[in-house]
């Protein structure tokens, strides 16, 4: 359960985030809204990246400020370029990468590491070199990559941008079937329908927040 | 027939957005270890890695067009300074070596002809060690007033340590990048390659 | 810390290139000085210059910066030579690090890089085309928030994986994506004819 | 008028495009297609930032191989990334910036980089830095540095990917308003029902061309 409580954040001038609260338990949550009306800001709020300056974010009652590192662990991050995220020089040892400093034996990671690779599909391309897949392929080992932590909510921040229809779709399959909740912020509104819920943001602040025929609805209000 | 030399757009924007690099890289943290008028700063790290990645000239225009905005105002040298001011302090020899430091890194690496770990660490160590040592330690001696073995202490031995693990770090990431980018060195296919991301 | 303050005074005025020159002649003057007497008469003509111009309530902050600077070089030279020779050099470096920022604080970066380009004029003759060389300029200063934003998604990336403190998994990302922006950059400026010759009639 | 004819490229190991021929005369040409099919190598085989390996493509009647600045002149290019495309520190600047050496005195320059800033509504920001525009303004602005040269012809590859619906639908219509002939890639099958003719690429091949409806059937067929 992720508690966001009141909160204000900005920068000297300007004011990106305003009054915003919201208690997510639902386990499919889509948020969507224009350029620079602060989506991307108030996903990273759910582990830390951004730390408000007034207000609180809890994460199964775990503030995100005086519990960094286990909020952290609890809560996994794909972004929208995957060659921001991959770190190693092939698949099997960036998924590896996360549990480094698990102090797990080596065949326990090995074994989850195949299984990791295995749920998306890239078990195959364990010893490829990873800069050498497809970008469709890249997201999805970004995603496996924080799925072998095993942590217990997932946000992406359009993590389908960059994609074809297939890839696309691909990833919204993966997503849909996890057990994990899932936070997703998109510009891709044919992708929403199945959420549970839907925020919309403008300009800052929280305008509307329902399933999704009622907040796209909304959202396609706004623009006009 | 006399034509300008010029240099042609695709070369003229990795050497723009590396002096960015450089900058991003001298930024965060600066600190002074004691007894030293010159602070311990990542400039040397992209330094190398222009080097490494760009070659010998367009990774020296790389590092002087770090310095010319720099010098020009714009805040990127060791902990937010700017301006002609560095250049009257102590550590103006180190920044007028930066440029060198990297042609020499070039020179020696030969990252156009593919990389090889083992010579451009000998690369980072000759070009962005001791060249710039070699500038910035007399400059230091004589903007500081120092005789050349305190300056040398001073302004050489101690950031050895850090220089030399710099220079470790600029051949583990050069060679990484050489192989996550390959159209690095290829300049034919350098356009395409760009152009695979969308 | 240390950029163009704008303001209306002499100094503001003047040329660039005649504070380029300016600077350098005061420059070597405060190399030649070497008693604290004379220190102290170019600090005071120094101080007279920001007076003049607006700038003192820049000059507290412009000494306070160096403030490790001094005390270093205080120290080293109190050490090795004693106390008068520990005033002249660094009162010598304060004096001249100053009188180098006030030029900076009341002239444009574009003013300065217009100097940049005249001054490299000359240099067509060595196959120099200074035009070129003003706009790598203009890109690199672009580049430097384009390189840090990357920067921080990179490390936001990697904080989210909870890989702190590796700087490959830090620095090969980032020296990556900032060689995409690099090639996309080139490739527009190709398409947009920067390397094509003039069109002879139009 | 440009004419591809059998073109294959691609680098050592592999082909990127295969035997492509098309003679594109229509109005609207939309490209589509997985991601790696050769969409973005197609569309820069126009204004020879690809020059093919085999083959030859013409611009109304000009090789791109012989008389690469003719044609570069007569084709513009508008890419995904907007702060990849802008290299002036202001908006006028940027504009005015495509023509440099055209030999126009001072006030002519200024009427058309004027004319163009109002095209696309960017006339209010004319000094404003050009970073400073928000994602959707620097793709108009990116648009409208290239109208200001007055282009024959249009190539966008991907040029909406990055922008909220509200620009996604300004730049769309703008486009759909211009004089010139657009050939537009795209992974957003929803934008080109418009259009007079839809190209399909598969793994560098051309494997359908025809008309929207046709065309994205073929290519919603592909994916399966
Ligand atoms: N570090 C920062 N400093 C100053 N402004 C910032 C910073 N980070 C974000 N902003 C501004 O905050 C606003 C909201 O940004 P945010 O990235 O949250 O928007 P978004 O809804 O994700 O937009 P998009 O759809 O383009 O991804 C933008 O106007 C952005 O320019
Ligand atoms: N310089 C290069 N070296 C090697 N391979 C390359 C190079 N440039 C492109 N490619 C490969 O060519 C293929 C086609 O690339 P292209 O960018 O044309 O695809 P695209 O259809 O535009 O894909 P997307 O939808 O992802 O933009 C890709 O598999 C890409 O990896
Ligand atoms: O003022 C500046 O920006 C220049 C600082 C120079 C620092 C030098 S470079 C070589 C040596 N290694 C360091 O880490 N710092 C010094
Ligand atoms: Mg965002
Ligand atoms: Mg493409």
């Amino acid at each position: 359960m992720i508690e966001v409580r009141d909160v204000t954040h900005g920068f000297a001038a300007r004011d990106i985030l305003r009054g915003v609260s919201a208690t997510l338990t639902e386990h499919r949550i889509a948020v969507i809204g224009a350029n620079g009306s602060g989506k991307s800001t108030f996903a990273r709020l759910f582990n830390g990246l951004v730390v408000p300056r007034e207000g609180e974010v809890l994460v199964d009652g775990l503030s995100t400020r005086s519990h960094a590192a286990e909020v952290r662990r609890a809560v996994g991050f794909v972004f929208t370029d995957p060659d921001a995220q991959i770190v190693m020089p092939t698949v099997a040892e960036d998924v590896a990468f996360g549990l480094r400093r698990r102090g797990l034996d080596r065949e326990e990671t090995r074994r989850r590491v195949f299984a990791a690779m295995s749920a998306v599909g890239l078990e195959i391309f364990a010893d490829h070199p990873a800069h050498l897949l497809s970008g469709g392929q890249k997201q999805l080992l970004a995603l496996c990559s924080v799925l072998v932590t095993e942590p217990r909510v997932l946000v992406c921040d359009e993590p389908t941008t960059l994609l074809d229809l297939r890839n696309t779709r691909r990833v919204l399959d993966i997503l849909q079937g996890l057990p994990q909740q899932v936070v997703m912020v998109t510009h891709d509104l044919d992708s929403v329908g199945g959420y549970d819920r839907v925020l919309v943001f403008d300009e800052g602040v929280l305008v509307a927040d329902g399933p999704p025929a009622t907040a796209v609805g909304h959202y396609r209000a706004l623009i006009g | 027939m006399i034509r300008s030399r010029r240099l042609p757009a695709p070369d003229l924007a990795r050497v723009a957005t590396f002096a960015g690099l450089v900058a991003a890289l001298s930024l965060p943290g600066q600190f002074y270890l004691f007894g030293s008028s010159v602070p311990v700063t990542l400039q040397t790290l992209g330094v190398m890695l222009c080097g490494l990645l760009l070659g010998a000239r367009l990774g020296a225009l790389a590092v002087l067009a770090y310095v010319a905005i720099g010098a020009a105002g714009v805040p990127v040298f060791a902990g937010g300074a700017a301006g002609l001011a560095p250049f009257a302090g102590p550590s103006a020899g180190y920044l007028v070596a930066f440029p060198i430091g990297a042609f020499v890194i070039g020179l020696i690496a030969r990252p156009e002809r593919g990389f090889h770990p083992a010579r451009g660490f000998l690369a980072a160590v000759v070009g962005g060690i001791v060249v710039v040592y070699a500038v910035g330690v007399p400059v230091l001696a004589w903007r500081a007033g120092l005789d050349l073995s305190t300056a040398l202490r001073t302004g050489a031995v101690i950031f050895l340590p850090g220089d030399l693990l710099k220079a470790v770090l600029a051949t583990v990431v050069a060679a990484g990048v050489h192989r996550a980018y390959p159209a690095l060195s290829r300049d034919d296919g350098r356009r395409e390659a760009a152009a695979t991301r969308t | 810390m240390n950029t163009y303050v704008p303001g209306r005074s002499w100094l503001h005025i003047l040329p660039a290139s005649v504070k380029l020159a300016g600077l350098a002649a005061g420059m070597v003057v405060v190399l030649l000085v070497d008693s604290p007497a004379e220190i102290a008469a170019a600090a005071g003509v120094t101080v007279l210059l920001y007076l003049t111009a607006g700038m003192v309530r820049a000059l507290p902050v412009q000494v306070w910066s160096l403030r490790w600077l001094v005390a270093a070089l205080v120290a080293l030279q109190v050490l090795t030579s004693g106390w008068a020779a520990a005033v002249v050099v660094t009162g010598r470096v304060v004096v001249a690090v100053v009188l180098a920022g006030l030029v900076t604080l009341t002239t444009r970066v574009v003013d300065l890089l217009d100097v940049f380009e005249r001054v490299l004029q000359p240099l067509r003759r060595l196959r120099v085309d200074s035009e070129r060389v003003a706009l790598v300029l203009a890109l690199a200063i672009r580049a430097v928030p384009v390189v840090t934003a990357l920067a921080a998604e990179v490390r936001d990336a990697q904080r989210a994986r909870g890989l702190r403190g590796s700087v490959r998994a830090y620095a090969v990302p980032l020296v990556v994506r900032t060689l995409r922006h690099a090639d996309a950059l080139g490739e527009a400026l190709v398409a947009r004819g920067l390397d094509d010759p003039a069109p002879s009639a139009r």
